[in-house]
């Protein structure tokens, strides 16, 4: 196997096996319910975690993934319920003003030099402000193409349902996995997060495609907010709060290095369905309390670092650099 | 316009960082079908005006002339797209990503939009066979040696230049076999009217294949003329405003008279690295190794030294067995290690020349027995002043010193230390001829003053001149030991090529 | 009226909002032992307040095959879709706490508390308290666009519309902590003229004011006389300072479950799917009692 | 000496400050207001002090982390666990000294478990801290069962509501941890090799640097340091409060390290900047509660107020400044 493979396939067959040990304690998990479930609950976790995968491979971090969520779930709601656009025009719009905000982000990242950390936590600020100030209610969108939408499924045997946006979720990971993988833009992300010098040396475009990374990541989250708003038919300015460290830890989980430069989307792919599984069984054993509960996912968190660790280092028995720690 | 035509020409360039004048006023034209070294000490300024030359600096003033209409380069994307290809002084590649994309980034083969992974990668083996590297493509690029990647990066630049090849220290830590390479590729690429810009410190290599050269010294501009009116001893006269007494290759005098062993290494080795070796180190003893790229050099030292620790065999301290699992314990035992990647390896990049200087030495006196900021700048200053670091200010960051002087930044480092036992992996790597003979000269003091070493070069008349002995490796194994009067790089070059079982690559 | 033999063995999923303050985890905690008395098996989910996770929840139960649900709605909207799906599945589903915005036919019952009319209440008995004399409130606020501050700040503000004298000086958000109740009343102290310009503090919940009450005494007034403090939610901190003569008044609300207990007969069972409870007037503004506590304890000490 | 001074007050930091600072007392002209009452100052400039000190507590501790190229996401359940064990101890009848000894034991370990995490198992540190985050929270409330645990406990609550010399304690613990850390990092090498770590690791390790023991006590100190702030929050309010006490302090805390000027890609560290840093955030959240806005305007006022440093700290700004600066650099050679 190529080394660079190992993390990805390291997170996968943990995914088996927590998978299996699960549906040992409880059968009724491996039901085509609960898979559809797991695509349909985590639609919008997803998407937003292909954008922050690229922007954690270039080497940054984007906190205003959730507000960005939250805010264009508003947004979409306001411009249907209250200004009677149709949804598919209200997508154009709040797509576009999420490209513009990732893109004054990012060239505020680089033209003001400024980390990312800072930048899209004012961003964070902004867009959940931003939220709140045009409404504080959560707005109901009823309008029929979009009952029509989220009602759009294919129906499996055995009750399980395949949502559009579990599809679209997945559609999203294959093609953000071949824009990583099989682009020269995939390979300037990977560029900037391997040594910024050295792209910029090496004739990467570093600036345009800061720009464009970041702007990925809002479409990407503004995506997921169409997602989001598709689910709850409505608009809540905390809607999605603190989803983007759920999707850091998804995208971390599934083999991605924080220092930028190594990572698979495909992975980040891995690393959601683990975080969704952790909850489904938290949700079928049903006898935690609020507090066990966190405890528990604390655990099993650890467990599957250390489990992938192991795994990675039995599988790569050379040396390996201590800088380049896989979890 | 002058009568001659320039492909690439500078004219009054200035630069300026904070208060140091890297470049005052400098003119330079590069024509199209020659190959034009650049030379100058450490610190000249030789780099800082390639960058410039390839938009990754912008200056401070003057113009850059492409076929004699000028251009502001924005950056280096801009200048290939004028047919400029660069390898800068460090590596710079990206050690993430595979090989094949080193050498193609931002001009991979594409079908229908998407990265062609396989004619990439059939591409890049043809152009590495070129330089006789066979590796695998899809390797990652960081899992090979230094000298491996400047190969990449040389293979890169040559692509990408159609109309000027730039190359800063390509040399620096290649193997004779390797150059020799280089300078095939080079030649052809001259006779296909390509102009070439060649910095080195290897004076032979410039007499090699030079047409004209061009010497900085101190940010000024000396002179450009033609190679065949020159001398080395007037080109070493240009670059350092003096003459310097060459040491030659012949005062090896090995020092019979038997020393204490220091160290004793018993079947050594680590699984998928080195073969065991058996090695026995005096006091005052200098044991250089000579192999080819690959055969496993810097290995051994990182096995000596515990960075990979090695997991067979048995070492000696002073005759007490001992265990070096990590580079703590060599450090206790009084071992130094000058790494072959600097930039990697040795160098903290953000922290000042004096924090680099005293940092092992902290190190060894331990969290509580903390230098304080006199006496950092003592000790500092004091190989400053020995090493003739050439720095605006012991304060600056020690990235922002030329390449040469952040080499002599780790040789302080481990000499402030006053290690036992010195490893140099490929210590002259990158140094100036004065700066060489200075480094050859001390290594043999230390060597006289009772120090044991081993060290590491591709150049074979300095390993001569240095050592009271050399051992030879080849794939992963040491296979001679040559001592004696009679050393000299021709024996060495046999005992290396003395291979039992002949083609493999 | 329901045998409680009948609830025997059943599995119910609860899907709690989460335990964000000691009134939730109080709610829980009765709910849990309320589940424990009637021999129900009690599947309980913590949504740490997001709603993606109580929708991941109802989803999981109805995978399981859940006898009934149980959901404490953290947003009104967006449970359309899941509550659909749990009718598709022929499960029963309770909303406690707060009521949703969808159609009657996808739940059973709701039971829950008017949070207007806490708000109301709150303000009424302020009107009440200060007569014709001039009153200038701030305001601890709710964490920003969450359900309860919404309504809460909505039911005051009717309350003191018809009272000139009575007007709100400033209001900000606590975030429903004790701690960011202090330093926000912190800052209104030095705000409004060293406190003394303030009349009363209304808080939307017993933890701000119970901060609020020490940031008054630090700012050496006295909480209670100085400035009254009036907030919702009963919780047993706010009733020793009201012991303590430091605060005025609160709305209690008691942490209930639907599930009948012997003394709460009005509430419905689970049990009971009633066919017509869908259709009947108004099963989804059952009322939890809410007890102007002000009026019971006069708290001047 | 009249340019040293001059040199120092244009660092970006402290003009950041004063930015913030004029902005509020415009806002609020009693800004700057401050009385003698009940034997101790009392002012909105002192609530900055005193409300900043728990996140200027938690980035002396965090500066050492992000320095190292880490980062520590658990500060804010370690502040949960540590009050709620204070807590319950003095309302199980333990002496009050006792009681915050085992307190801040148990935020030295967990930071130390981080330490392992991080150092030993070599995992990255925001998913290694990021299991303490979610699951310290959930022990915290497990200590307390998910409610407030209220104490009277006299000395606790001086600790975290009374004064010296008329500042508030908080500050006061917060000013002596501040110099007492910086002394300890700049009177040893350890600041140096934290530096060095945070560069360029494996060179570090190289150079004979135990990078592991130090990543250990980086960690430890984050923990340490959370232990403290999270007993202050607990005896200000006078209940441990397991749910809410912390929660989303590390932004607060890795905000006001990287304002001050530490690099998320290790290396030069301040820690006395780091604490301008956490009073930066604070003067601004108590900018916003002095000033009236309405309070869903919050995040915007603060978005707008970071867009304002960020703008004073960016190079571009920062050369400008350095127009003004002299490098006073000794040339070594000739
Ligand atoms: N970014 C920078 N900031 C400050 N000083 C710099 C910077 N880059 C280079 N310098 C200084 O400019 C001078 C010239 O450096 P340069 O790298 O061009 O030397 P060089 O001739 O290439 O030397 P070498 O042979 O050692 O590579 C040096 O004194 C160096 O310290
Ligand atoms: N020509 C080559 N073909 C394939 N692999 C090579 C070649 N040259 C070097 N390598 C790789 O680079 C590594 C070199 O090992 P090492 O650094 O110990 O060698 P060395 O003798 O110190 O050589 P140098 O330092 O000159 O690169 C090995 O992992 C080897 O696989
Ligand atoms: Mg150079
Ligand atoms: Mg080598």
């Amino acid at each position: 196997m190529k080394r660079s493979l190992r993390p990805l396939a390291a997170t996968a067959v943990i995914f088996l096996i927590a998978y299996a040990a699960s549906v040992l304690q409880f059968p009724s998990m491996l039901s085509t319910r609960v898979l559809g479930n797991f695509l349909t609950d985590n639609a919008f976790l997803g998407i937003a975690a292909v954008g922050m995968t690229f922007v954690i491979i270039s080497g940054g971090i984007d906190l205003s993934v959730g507000a960005v969520i939250g805010f264009t779930g508003v947004l979409v709601a306001v411009l249907i319920s209250w200004l009677g656009f149709h949804p598919l025009l209200a997508f154009v719009i709040v797509l576009g003003v999420a490209a513009l905000f990732g893109a004054a982000m990012g060239a505020a990242i680089h033209y003001l030099q400024v980390p990312s950390f800072i930048v899209t936590l004012a961003g964070m600020f902004l867009a959940r402000g931003g939220a709140s100030v045009i409404t504080q209610d959560s707005v109901p969108i009823n309008h029929e193409f979009y009952g029509a939408l989220s009602d759009l499924m294919i129906r499996l045997p055995g009750g399980g349902r395949l949502s559009f946006i579990g599809l679209l979720m997945i559609a999203i990971f294959l093609g953000g996995a071949l824009l990583a993988h099989r682009t020269r833009f995939g390979s300037y992300v990977y560029a900037l997060g391997g040594n910024p010098v050295s792209a910029l040396l090496m004739g990467v475009p570093v600036a345009r495609t800061t720009v464009q990374i970041y702007m990925l990541s809002s479409v990407l989250a503004a995506l997921s907010g169409i997602v989001f708003s598709l689910y709850t038919s409505a608009g809540y300015p905390l809607a999605a709060v603190g989803v983007e460290l759920d999707a850091i830890s998804a995208v971390v989980i599934g083999g991605t290095l924080l220092t930028g430069g190594y990572g698979f989307v495909l992975g980040t792919f891995v690393g959601v369905m683990l975080l969704g599984l952790v909850q489904t069984y938290i949700i079928f054993d049903g006898t935690l309390s609020s507090w066990w509960t966190k405890i528990v996912i604390g655990i099993l968190l650890f467990l599957f670092i250390v489990l992938q660790r192991i795994i990675f280092a039995a599988s790569a028995p050379g040396e390996e650099k201590p800088e380049k720690a896989l979890v | 316009m002058a009568d001659t035509h320039y492909v690439l020409e500078a004219r009054g360039i200035m630069k300026i960082f904070g208060n140091h004048v890297a470049l005052d006023n400098i003119d330079f034209g590069l024509k199209a079908g020659e190959v034009h070294a650049l030379l100058g000490e450490n610190g000249a300024g030789k780099s800082t005006l390639i960058k410039i030359l390839t938009g990754a600096y912008q200056p401070d003033g003057g113009g850059i002339y492409v076929d004699g209409a000028q251009v502001s380069l924005d950056n280096p994307l801009h200048a290939q797209t004028f047919g400029i290809g660069t390898v800068y002084q460090e590596v710079n590649l990206l050690p993430n990503r595979s090989v094949a994309e080193n050498l193609f980034l931002g001009h991979q083969p594409l079908r229908f939009g998407f990265v062609n992974f396989r004619k990439m990668e059939a591409d890049a083996r043809v152009i590495l066979k070129n330089y006789d590297l066979n590796i695998d493509p899809s390797s990652e690029l960081g899992s090979h040696s230094v000298a491996v990647q400047q190969i990449v990066a040389i293979a890169r630049a040559v692509q990408l230049s159609g109309k000027v090849l730039i190359l800063d220290e390509p040399t620096a830590s290649l193997d004779r076999n390797e150059v020799e390479r280089l300078f095939e590729v080079v030649l052809g690429l001259k006779a296909r009217g390509l102009a070439i810009i060649f910095i080195t410190h290897f004076l032979d290599q410039v007499f090699a294949i030079s047409d004209r050269v061009t010497v900085l010294r101190n940010g000024k501009l000396i002179e450009t003329r033609a190679l065949d009116a020159l001398s080395r001893t007037d080109v070493v006269r240009l670059m350092l405003g003096k003459d310097i007494a060459f040491s030659g290759a012949t005062d090896v005098e090995p020092s019979e008279a038997p020393n204490e062993v220091l160290l004793e290494f018993k079947g050594y080795g680590r699984k998928r690295s080195v073969l065991p070796f058996d090695l026995t180190i005096h006091k005052g003893e200098v044991v250089g190794v000579a192999g080819l790229l690959g055969s496993g050099r810097t290995e051994v030292a990182r096995i000596m030294f515990g960075a990979d620790p090695a997991d067979q065999g048995t070492v000696r301290v002073n005759g007490q067995p001992t265990a070096i699992r990590k580079a703590t314990d060599a450090i206790k035992h009084g071992f130094g290690f000058c790494p072959e990647d600097r930039k990697a390896e040795g160098i903290l990049g953000d922290l000042s020349v004096r924090e680099n200087i005293v940092i092992a030495l902290q190190g060894k006196l331990g969290w509580f027995k903390a230098l304080n900021r006199d006496e950092q700048m003592e000790i500092a200053g004091r190989f400053g002043e020995s090493m003739d670091i050439r720095a605006a200010s012991l304060d600056m960051p020690v990235k922002l010193l030329s390449g040469g002087n952040q080499q002599k930044v780790i040789l302080s480092r481990w000499l402030a230390t006053d290690p036992a036992f010195l490893i140099l992996d490929e210590p002259t790597r990158g140094i100036d001829v004065g700066a060489h003979a200075e480094i050859v000269r001390t290594i043999n003091r230390l060597r006289d003053e009772g120090m044991a070493m081993l060290v590491i070069s591709s150049e074979l008349d300095e390993v001569v001149a240095y050592s009271s002995r050399i051992v030879v490796m080849r794939d992963r194994e040491m296979v001679a030991e040559l001592r004696g009067k009679n050393i000299n790089p021709g024996v060495i070059v046999q005992a290396i090529a003395n291979n039992p079982d002949e083609a493999v690559a | 009226s329901i045998a409680q033999e009948n609830l025997k063995g059943l599995t119910i999923g609860f899907s709690q909002i989460g335990s964000e303050s000691g009134w939730r985890a109080a709610e829980t905690s009765v709910t849990k032992q309320q589940a424990e008395e009637r021999g129900i098996d009690l599947k309980f989910a913590d949504a740490q307040q997001k709603q993606e996770n109580q929708i991941k929840a109802i989803r999981g139960f109805i995978a399981q095959g859940v006898d009934a649900i149980v959901v404490a709605p953290v947003v009104a909207t967006g449970w359309d879709d899941v509550l659909t799906e749990a009718k598709e599945a022929e499960i029963p589903v309770l909303l406690l706490d707060r009521g949703v915005d969808a159609p009657e036919d996808l739940y059973l019952t709701s039971v829950a508390s008017d949070q207007v009319l806490e708000g109301r209440t709150a303000g009424d008995w302020l009107v009440k308290e200060v007569g014709d004399a001039d009153c200038k409130i701030v305001e601890l606020q709710g964490t920003v666009g969450s359900t309860p501050a919404i309504n809460r700040k909505q039911g005051f503000e009717e309350a003191i519309a018809g009272h000139a004298n009575l007007t709100i000086a400033r209001s900000q958000t606590g975030d429903f902590t004790r701690a960011k109740g202090k330093e926000v009343m912190e800052g209104f102290i030095k705000a409004e003229n060293g406190g003394a310009d303030i009349c009363a503090v209304y808080a939307h919940n017993d933890d701000m004011a119970v901060g609020a009450i020490q940031a008054i005494k630090d700012a050496g007034l006295k909480p209670g006389t100085d400035i009254k403090v009036v907030s919702i939610d009963g919780v047993p901190d706010i009733f020793a300072a009201m012991v303590a003569g430091e605060a005025n008044a609160t709305v209690e609300l008691t942490p209930t479950w639907p599930v009948p207990p012997s003394t709460r007969s009005r509430h419905f069972s689970p049990m009971a799917p009633n066919p017509q409870s869908s259709s009947s007037p108004s099963p989804s503004s059952t009322r939890l009692p809410t007890i102007p506590r002000a009026n019971t304890t006069p708290a001047r000490a | 000496m009249k340019r040293l001074h001059l040199e120092r007050l244009a660092n970006p930091q402290l003009l950041a400050l004063a930015a913030v600072l004029l902005i509020n007392w415009i806002l609020f002209p009693n800004f700057f207001r401050i009385t003698w009452q009940d034997g101790r100052l009392f002012g909105s400039a002192i609530d900055v002090l005193n409300r900043g000190a728990p996140v200027a507590i938690l980035a002396i501790g965090m500066t050492g982390v992000i320095a190292t190229k880490g980062v520590d996401l658990s500060v804010g359940a370690i502040m949960a666990v540590c009050g709620a064990v204070a807590a319950t101890m003095v309302v199980a009848g333990y002496p009050t000294p006792i009681a915050v000894i085992a307190a801040l034991g148990v935020g030295v370990v967990c930071g130390l478990w981080n330490g392992f995490l991080v150092a030993v198992l070599d995992i990255q540190p925001i998913i290694a801290t990021l299991v303490l985050m979610v699951a310290g929270r959930g022990i915290a409330q497990l200590i307390t069962e998910g409610y407030i645990v209220t104490f009277n406990d006299p000395t606790l609550i001086f600790i975290g509501t009374g004064s010296l010399l008329g500042f508030p304690m908080a500050a006061v613990i917060a000013l002596v941890l501040m110099i007492l850390v910086t002394l300890v990092v700049k009177r040893t090498a350890i600041g140096l090799f934290i530096q060095a770590i945070g560069v360029n690791r494996s060179a570090a390790s190289l150079a004979g640097i135990n990078s592991r023991m130090l990543l250990m006590l980086v960690y430890g100190l984050s923990g340490f340091c959370a232990a403290i702030a999270g007993i202050l929050v607990a005896a200000d309010i006078r209940g441990a409060d397991a749910n809410n006490s912390g929660l989303w302090l590390e932004l607060d805390a890795i905000l006001a390290v990287v304002i001050g000027g530490t690099s998320l890609l290790g290396g030069k560290f301040s820690i006395p900047l780091a604490v301008v840093g956490a009073i930066i955030i604070q003067a601004m959240n108590t900018g916003i509660l002095v000033s009236g806005f309405r309070p869903e305007f919050n995040l915007i006022v603060k978005a707008g107020m970071i867009i304002l440093i960020l703008m004073l700290q960016s190079p571009l700004v920062g050369s400008a400044i350095g127009f003004f600066r002299r490098d006073d650099k000794r040339v070594v050679s000739k």
